[in-house]
């Protein structure tokens, strides 16, 4: 089976150090995540979840501030609010909901930060190949 | 006439002299039922007041609003719409300030027609008919008991017969953004039918009407390749309420829940040891 | 313009080989052919390898493609944007290019460092440089906006962190605000009575500073005061300070100090006699406080609680008692803010079987610092808790609530060098044994070592091991009446119980309890650990992640004098940097609303973190204030008719990313499958 | 006085014959909305039912003719497009056969109209090479 394709929507101020931290460490995972910097995961809104799934994603992560520690202050309440919502509109359709992972990576977190990475690639992994399931 | 409509014409009747005109359904030409303004002028086209089948009230009222931001008017409304007018309110796009809503609620066998959980109005003063409860959606129910890949092969079959004719987001009361994403390349392909899974019309539009969704069903009733969408809508209306405390329609003063930051506690802090 | 479409413009792509940090891993040779030629569709005109981009050379190399071969985008495949994207924005700037048409792929950080599997890590740079192309043909030119910056500097706490900064600023000319939460300036560095490793007096060094600062024409300093409220961003801060009510009128009070003398009610002074010697209800901390006027304290007031006293008012010569005064809120504008909050000492009660609050003769460090304190509550002699008994031996404990996974997994850095002058300290004043407990002796400062072996020559006992308890339960002859240590010494492998008279715990410092709250007050944040996180660990030590608010001292971690002035003096010099510089420009990448589009629907107001959005009632929708938006774009996720756009990360940018790596990714795998 | 209508009308796209409301406010065309007890369309409309109503007001609707001149499209009158366009289907009827002219009608057009044009091309022009866009 071919390598599951992830997208990783990271906030600029925690999760993307979090993630260049892990680099800076060596820590080692799985190359299956692109990840894409945006300033804060509350930009992230649901259409860029679905149009990275649509590209044929087989799982998009959006990753944040830990709550409370949100650069913006509240930017990251938003997704813990979205996200879930969004989660649950992939069930009823029919999409697998643990497609798309929300987590918190703070800047200091790089082991973290791999641990999520390996822990999401595994899980997606062993799901048929998003595009398969649309056909 | 049946007594309900003779029972809503005396409350119009009772009304009208106070107000600039009257929102409700006329059946006109060839019996064709569709909202209409009553004026005191013409009394006579009360006799012309109709009931069902039910049309979108609450988007002629904005539009009456929009152009006459004074005039005094009422509206007959049943529930859903009732709820749909309330948001509408809540999103600033209409004012109650001079809006007298009359309450028409639905009969069982209205009720179930629209698998109606909530048949009644609220916070109309004055109402015809008496509140029914609500029913259960069978349909509903029935597609959330599906396991995951029955719910991705009815979609995917439903879908197939979707023509993309935007009648269910032009006609929705809640969709009343001058540009709509829907119609915006970077989200929804133009120009392919039927269209490609996963449906990014019907889910950017699902995800659209989290805790705004009054459930009038207006979608699916006019939906020319009958897909029950509103289920979707409904699903997410559970997990609005349950989540957000949220019922769109239901409270005047509530804020959606867009506009609220999380309440510290409410959401289990991770990771880090606060 | 559809993400799918042939670009018009002239990009550059340039993959840095980092030495072999990047080439080591990833085929740079092969990525940057692959880019020129697979990307080519996509408006790729030209494509290098290079080993190191970010220097003179590397970035020449961009400026010269931009003259001659007319890019007018430009793409960087390396590092950390974190790192370098300042560094090529200013090289394209330099060679007539917006610095918002360049892009940087990340393929170092995460891509090199973190894979070891050299086809996929090839791979994996194609994609994110294929994904930055995308997005970089999207891109928009943006201009900075420049403000002002308000020359005037607010320190938060007075320590002697704060102090040095202040002075700094206050010295070459700057007005400062100095607030300090406690009566006097003065911090930890003034409960102490010698600093190590020179052994000179702490209040000798520190009050002509504290002096200074209190009398200085560009010092308002306020203290028993706090910031409530900050508003605002860098060059342009208004701050709210409550100043608490002392019930003294500083304009009339001359510090004779016949109130306290008069005050009829002792209070046991847990802060700055750590417990263990006595203050009045009217009080200066200590005699040399600054300022010189004394608070009442409310809570131990007898006319505050029982309506009748006024002993103070009384006989005050001045007749500055006035016991109506109210709390007042000062406000306050200010261009930068440096943090100085300092730390609280770790709490040895939280370790029971040290016995600290049980067992009478077990000291803190702080209480300790207090008793050889010629100044404070022993005249400075060396006692048991009776006041009278001199101890014959002594034990200083080591890493109290400092690298101990149940309580502090860091090192406190500052209490082996305190333990070893305690050591000294009493060896001095009673001759009595002294015994050292500690896991590693660290010393690494300048003098410090030698220091440490002065202290081996002065016949301390050393002993290497992590205590287990502290008892006064005597097992064997010798030690009734004694507190017995029990340790593992290591360096012997041996149990060992070592009878004393009295114990100093060297508690470990940890980040002041309202740390958090303080650090979302300025809109900064906190470690795992709570101190304040600084920008960059190495290389921008006093700066954060938010424009204008620095940090200094200790509550960024634990640090002694030396470090923390040093940092007070560097916060200074980046505040002044930026107060020479006279405007700063703000963040570019701000929200706009789609004034046609935008339906007025008002969600987007209440979601903006710093009030941004305004509902514009006539016009019927929104307006964001670019001064004050911070550029997070929550909005933009609100937002369902996509009328609120962030620049530089619009939903084309970032669709043409996905859509770019995307792409890359799924040609592997049908070549794959072929 | 307030003028909200809602003036009942068949779609002029196709020939299905959907039923509509067009939404009046104040004179002004604002909207469409479904009719749903009529028999054909029961409610339901298709993409260019729901957006009937846009090119009425359209800046971009054409009103009157317009005839090239000299490469540039000029305003004409009905009068003057109705003659040249006479002149030249004769002319060419005259040079070359009836055949040799054809005639391609609408579905925006109704069923009066698509029948007066291939009442044109069977009777006046004298060709059965008549055809309509729905049979594309």
């Amino acid at each position: 089976m071919s390598e599951p394709k992830i997208i990783g929507f990271l906030c600029n101020w925690c999760s993307y150090r979090g993630a260049d931290a892990a680099g800076m460490a060596r820590m080692k995972y799985p190359p299956n995540v692109k990840i894409i910097r945006v300033p804060c995961s509350g930009r992230i809104s649901p259409e860029l979840v679905l149009r990275s799934l649509r590209e044929g994603a087989d799982g998009v992560m959006v990753l944040g501030c830990h709550i409370g520690d949100c650069h913006y202050a509240t930017g990251n309440h938003r997704t813990a609010k979205r996200m879930p919502v969004l989660k649950k509109l992939l069930e009823y359709a029919g999409i697998d909901p643990e497609r798309l992972h929300i987590n918190w990576v703070s800047a200091a977190e790089g082991e973290r930060f791999a641990t999520v990475m390996k822990d999401f690639t595994e899980k997606i992994s062993a799901l048929p190949p998003f595009v398969e399931t649309m056909r | 006439m049946t007594a309900r409509v003779t029972a809503l014409r005396e409350v119009i009747e009772k009304v009208l002299p106070e107000v600039d005109g009257v929102l409700a359904l006329r059946s006109g030409p060839g019996g064709i039922v569709a909202p209409y303004l009553f004026g005191k002028e013409h009394p006579e086209e009360l006799a012309k007041l109709a009931i069902w089948p039910k049309e979108p009230v609450p988007e002629p009222l904005k539009v009456i609003l929009r152009a006459h931001p004074d005039a005094k008017l009422a509206i007959v409304c049943r529930g859903c719409e009732e709820r749909g007018i309330v948001e509408l309110f809540k999103h600033a796009q209409l004012s109650l300030n001079n809006v007298t809503l009359i309450g028409l609620q639905c009969e069982r066998s209205e009720a179930e027609f629209c698998r109606c959980a909530k048949p009644f109005t609220v916070h109309a003063k004055t109402f015809v008919g008496e509140p029914l409860e609500g029913v259960t959606d069978s349909l509903t129910e029935r597609i959330a008991a599906m396991s995951q890949p029955e719910k991705l092969a009815f979609w995917k079959d439903e879908f197939e017969h979707c023509i993309k004719c935007y009648g269910c987001r032009t006609i929705c009361p809640q969709c009343f953004c001058n540009v709509c994403a829907l119609e915006d390349e970077t989200w929804v392909e133009t120009g392919r039918l039927p269209m490609p899974n996963p449906s990014m019309y019907h889910l950017v539009r699902a995800m659209h009407m989290t805790a705004k969704c009054v459930a009038c069903r207006e979608c699916e009733e006019t939906c020319p390749a009958d897909i029950p969408m509103a289920v979707h809508f409904r699903l997410m209306a559970r997990d609005v309420k349950e989540m957000f405390k949220y019922e769109p329609g239901a409270v005047m003063e509530q804020k959606p829940p867009q506009l609220l930051v999380l309440e510290e506690g409410e959401y289990e802090r991770t990771g880090l040891p606060h | 313009m559809s993400p799918d479409r042939k670009p018009q413009e002239r990009v550059g792509v340039y993959v840095c080989h980092c030495g072999s940090n990047i080439a080591g891993v990833v085929d740079v040779a092969d990525v940057g052919e692959w880019a020129g030629k697979e990307l080519e569709p996509h408006g790729v005109v030209v494509a290098r390898d290079y080993k190191f981009m970010c220097s003179s050379l590397g970035q020449e190399l961009i400026a010269k493609d931009i003259k001659e071969q007319g890019l007018t985008r430009v793409v960087v495949a390396a590092c950390s944007p974190h790192l370098h994207e300042p560094t090529f924005r200013t090289a394209c700037s330099r060679a007539g290019l917006n610095p918002y048409l360049f892009e940087m792929a990340n393929i170092r950080e995460q891509d090199s460092w973190v894979t070891t599997d050299k086809l996929e890590a090839t791979k994996k740079a194609k994609a994110l440089i294929a994904a930055a192309v995308g997005r970089v043909v999207h891109q928009q030119p943006l201009e900075s906006l420049f403000v002002p910056v308000d020359p005037n500097v607010l320190v938060v706490g007075g320590g002697v962190t704060g102090i040095q900064a202040a002075l700094e600023i206050a010295n070459s000319g700057r007005h400062v605000y100095l607030v300090e939460r406690e009566p006097s300036i003065g911090g930890h560095m003034a409960q102490f009575d010698k600093t190590f490793p020179t052994l000179d007096c702490s209040a000798c060094i520190l009050t002509p500073k504290m002096f200074d600062a209190g009398n200085h024409k560009n010092i308002t300093m306020l203290t028993w005061s706090e910031v409530e409220k900050v508003e605002g961003h860098i060059g342009n801060f208004t701050v709210t300070i409550r100043k608490r009510a002392r019930y003294i009128d500083e304009s009339l009070c001359t510090g004779c100090g016949v109130c306290w003398e008069k005050c009829p009610k002792k209070v046991v002074d847990q802060v700055f006699e750590a417990g263990l010697g006595f203050r009045k209800a009217v009080y200066t901390p200590f005699p040399q406080a600054v300022p010189k006027y004394p608070v009442i304290d409310r809570e131990n007031c007898t006319y505050f609680q029982k309506g009748t006293c006024k002993a103070c008012e009384t006989y005050c010569p001045a007749g500055a008692i006035k016991f109506d005064q109210q709390d007042e809120h000062l406000t306050a504008k200010v261009g930068n803010i440096i943090l100085a909050t300092g730390y609280d000492l770790f709490d040895s009660r939280k370790i029971t079987n040290y016995g600290y609050g049980r067992l009478a003769n077990v000291f803190s460090s702080l209480e300790f610092e207090r008793m050889t304190n010629a100044a404070g509550p022993t005249m400075g002699r060396v006692v048991l808790r009776d006041g009278v008994t001199q101890p014959k031996s002594v034990a200083v404990i080591h890493c109290v609530g400092s690298r101990d996974k149940n309580y502090h997994n860091y090192c406190s850095a500052v209490c082996c060098m305190q333990s070893l002058k305690s050591a000294h300290l009493i060896k001095e004043k009673t001759g009595g044994d002294v015994y050292q407990f500690y896991i590693d002796m660290r010393t690494p400062a300048k003098t410090y070592d030698e220091f440490y072996q002065r202290i081996i020559r002065e016949g301390v006992n050393m002993v290497r091991g992590k205590v287990a308890e502290i008892t006064d339960t005597a097992l064997e002859p010798g030690e009734e009446g004694k507190l017995v240590v029990q340790v593992e010494d290591t360096l012997i492998g041996r149990q060992r119980r070592i009878p004393v008279d009295m114990v100093v715990l060297s508690a470990g410092l940890e980040a002041r309890h309202d740390a958090k709250e303080v650090a979302q007050r300025f809109g900064i944040s906190c470690s795992a650990d709570e101190w304040f996180i600084e920008r960059h660990p190495k290389l921008d030590p006093v700066a954060t992640m938010t424009d204008g608010v620095f940090v200094a001292g200790a509550c960024q971690g634990p640090k002694d004098i030396p470090s923390s002035v040093a940092q007070g003096a560097a916060a200074a010099a980046r505040v002044l940097s930026i107060i020479g510089q006279g405007q700063i420009e703000i963040e570019a990448a701000t929200a706009i609303v789609d004034e046609v589009s935008c339906v007025g629907c008002k969600q987007c107001v209440p979601s903006c973190p710093y009030r941004a959005i305004e509902y514009l009632a006539v016009e019927g929708r929104a307006h964001v204030v670019e001064a004050l938006c911070k550029g997070c774009g929550t909005c933009v996720g609100t937002c369902l008719s996509k009328s609120i756009s962030l620049k530089h990360f619009t939903d084309d940018q970032i669709v043409a990313e996905v859509v770019g790596a995307m792409r890359v990714m799924k040609s592997f795998e049908t070549t794959a499958v072929a | 006085m307030i003028g909200y209508e809602n003036v009942l009308t068949t779609c002029p796209y196709c020939g299905t014959g959907c039923a509509l409301h067009l939404e009046v406010m104040d004179n002004n065309l604002v909207g469409v909305l479904p009719a749903k007890n009529h028999v054909v369309s029961q409610g339901s409309l298709c993409i260019k039912g729901w957006n009937v109503h846009a090119f009425v007001n359209h800046p971009d609707r054409l009103k009157t003719p317009l005839i090239r001149k000299d490469g540039v499209l000029e305003e004409a009158t009905w009068d003057e497009a109705l003659k040249l366009v006479a002149d030249k289907l004769a002319a060419i009827k005259a040079e070359s056969g009836p055949d040799s002219v054809a005639f391609l009608t609408s579905a925006k057009c109704t069923n009066e109209e698509n029948y007066l044009v291939q009442k044109l091309a069977r009777a006046v022009i004298g060709t059965n090479n008549v055809d309509h866009c729905g049979r594309l």
